[in-house]
């Protein structure tokens, strides 16, 4: 049985573990052959900054990761336009391709899925 | 209905794991089937069965326990979560080299396809946390 | 497909209420429990905009929440609906699926 | 040796241990004689509502704790007026005697601490 | 007695750097550690906040929580100094005591 | 300058306990006195030594251990928020009637007096939660 399962990410890397929980989680669900959408909104967005070294907090920089999903077949990855500009981030800091929603668009996303993830 | 209800924090600093255990009784009381409770992030912390909570407050893990037996469910802890954690049966224990164990009676330990496949089989996930 | 709305942080401290109502559609219901259910008082700064978010949007309140912080239906906003946890679990089952706002 | 101890509550009762575990602070420093203050301010304030009734929720009451601190000496509770308002609280409302402060006079009492202890 | 703030929290997420501006004086500092350092970025909905607030009170940025996140000093509203961990103790023993914003 | 550092979240959950852990260990290189570290709260968590992180992540636990060994510092889990969490030592296993204990090498079990008595001794206390 294939369900179509939204992974919404709504926190900021590093602080809380929930960002690389969420990738794992993600991994594991691709070998299930679900129908995967990766979903960031709010500080979600800040997950996929570029050039992220964690080298003096002396934790994993997990956001490489990010870039090997489309190996897993995993290559639905949404942000929020909104939550992007009231960070200042434009898509050229973001670590890997993705598709820019607006809000109205994001609940319709939301809408269509039968299930989610939520980190 | 099939629930599979997902525990993301540990008891007593959070409201959200007496949330779980209220809405899984509720659930169970109500007919409904809870095909698993999955315990991820620091909610693999409910599973100590060393815990000693003051005798006027509630026992979380052993909350737990009594419904597991009462009600036959699957209570499942994140592998990965809980190695990180400290929380270990018997058989983690050899695996790992140390030296004692902690899981409390009808949880057990296993991976986050238990997750998915239980999302997968179910009607229903609802998500607990901070 | 319809959505269950659950919000458990206060909307004084955490920005989860507000992210919610951006999202929420009509035919969907917020569920306020836990520090979630200040949201749901009377003669709060969040008063307004949760009412005129009630336009759309169904708002239910877990109601041993609410008694354990020391407020009664009588506090509540008109029109929010209150629910114990066996109401809790009706609730996900009348909508399609259940979004957690942690 | 006497420091003048602010005790600092900013979040509600219930939805995190906080709370609770600021009595158990305040009760163990007023055993070393030290010179207590508290302080409650954003959902803080939340934390003295009267007719708490966890009955349901079958998680333990503390709040008649604020009606002993007295018996402690412990004396000095501040609230914050600006959240009082923001959250439709009166004084009525609450469960013990405190004083109302506006916010340049909070700021005036952690500016004379020794030390903050912050729940 | 002059304050160290810190500020450890998103201000796009919770409401503790809010709070914190509401009571720091003339003369107080503020640290801005871990998701916190999201508040020393310019181009957001705070720079404007976080700027007013800087004529009174001195802002301080952890570098090694701002690199981990992916940006640099470059990046940072002009005037918020950059500190790493000994930085952080040393601001510590500079101001009279430590209030933390959690 | 002489140090209290308060630890209130447990690892992994939030870098709250590695800030915790940088601040300490650099308060000492500058030549600072670190009195006490006290873990209250989900903090008490960073004091089992039964936690396995994966190979190249940090251990949280058997850093601290290594510190206190390294610079003789007091490392204090708070016996109440220990007890209601399942983090005990020898002698509390044998008090509470539990089976097993967990607590790591450098950490010792007392109350929040631990806290309150370090703060009176010390210059500045600094507070790294969630």
């Amino acid at each position: 049985m294939i369900k179509k399962c939204l992974y919404l990410n709504r926190r900021a890397p590093y602080g809380t573990s929930y960002a690389l929980e969420a990738i794992d989680t993600v991994l594991i669900g691709s070998a299930f052959d679900q129908d995967i959408s990766l979903l960031f909104i709010d500080d979600g967005v800040f997950q996929l900054k570029r050039d992220q070294d964690t080298t003096d907090v002396e934790m994993k920089n997990f956001s490489p990761a990010y870039s090997a999903f489309e190996m897993y077949d995993v290559e639905k990855l949404y942000v929020s336009k909104e939550a992007m500009a009231a960070r200042g981030l434009k898509k050229r800091d973001l670590i890997v391709d993705v598709e820019v929603l607006s809000d109205s668009a994001i609940s319709d996303l939301m809408d269509e899925h039968d299930v989610i993830f939520s980190f | 209905m099939k629930f599979v209800i997902q525990v993301n924090e540990g008891p007593y600093q959070h409201q959200t794991a007496d949330s779980a255990y209220q809405f899984t009784r509720a659930a169970l009381v109500r007919g409904h089937e809870v095909l698993r409770v999955f315990f991820y992030h620091d909610g693999v912390n409910n599973g100590t069965r060393l815990a000693s909570p003051p005798q006027d407050d509630r026992n979380v893990a052993k909350r737990w326990s009594a419904l597991a037996t009462e009600h036959d469910i699957d209570l499942v802890v994140c592998v990965a979560a809980a190695q990180r954690r400290g929380i270990l049966d018997e058989s983690e224990m050899k695996r790992l080299g140390k030296d004692a164990h902690n899981l409390a009676p009808g949880f057990r330990i296993s991976g986050l396809g238990q997750l998915i496949e239980g999302v997968v089989f179910s009607d229903r996930l609802v998500v607990f946390g901070d | 497909m319809s959505i269950l709305h659950t919000v458990n942080k206060s909307p004084f401290e955490k920005n989860n209420l507000e992210s919610c109502l951006r999202y929420a559609k009509l035919g969907s219901a917020v569920l306020l429990i836990e520090d979630g259910i200040y949201a749901a008082l009377k003669d709060t700064r969040f008063e307004k905009e949760v009412a005129t978010a009630m336009k759309d949007v169904s708002f239910y309140c877990l109601e041993p929440d609410l008694k354990a912080r020391g407020f009664s239906a009588a506090k509540i906003i008109d029109g929010i609906k209150m629910v114990d946890y066996a109401g809790f679990v009706d609730l996900t089952i009348k909508y399609d699926k259940v979004q957690a706002w942690l």
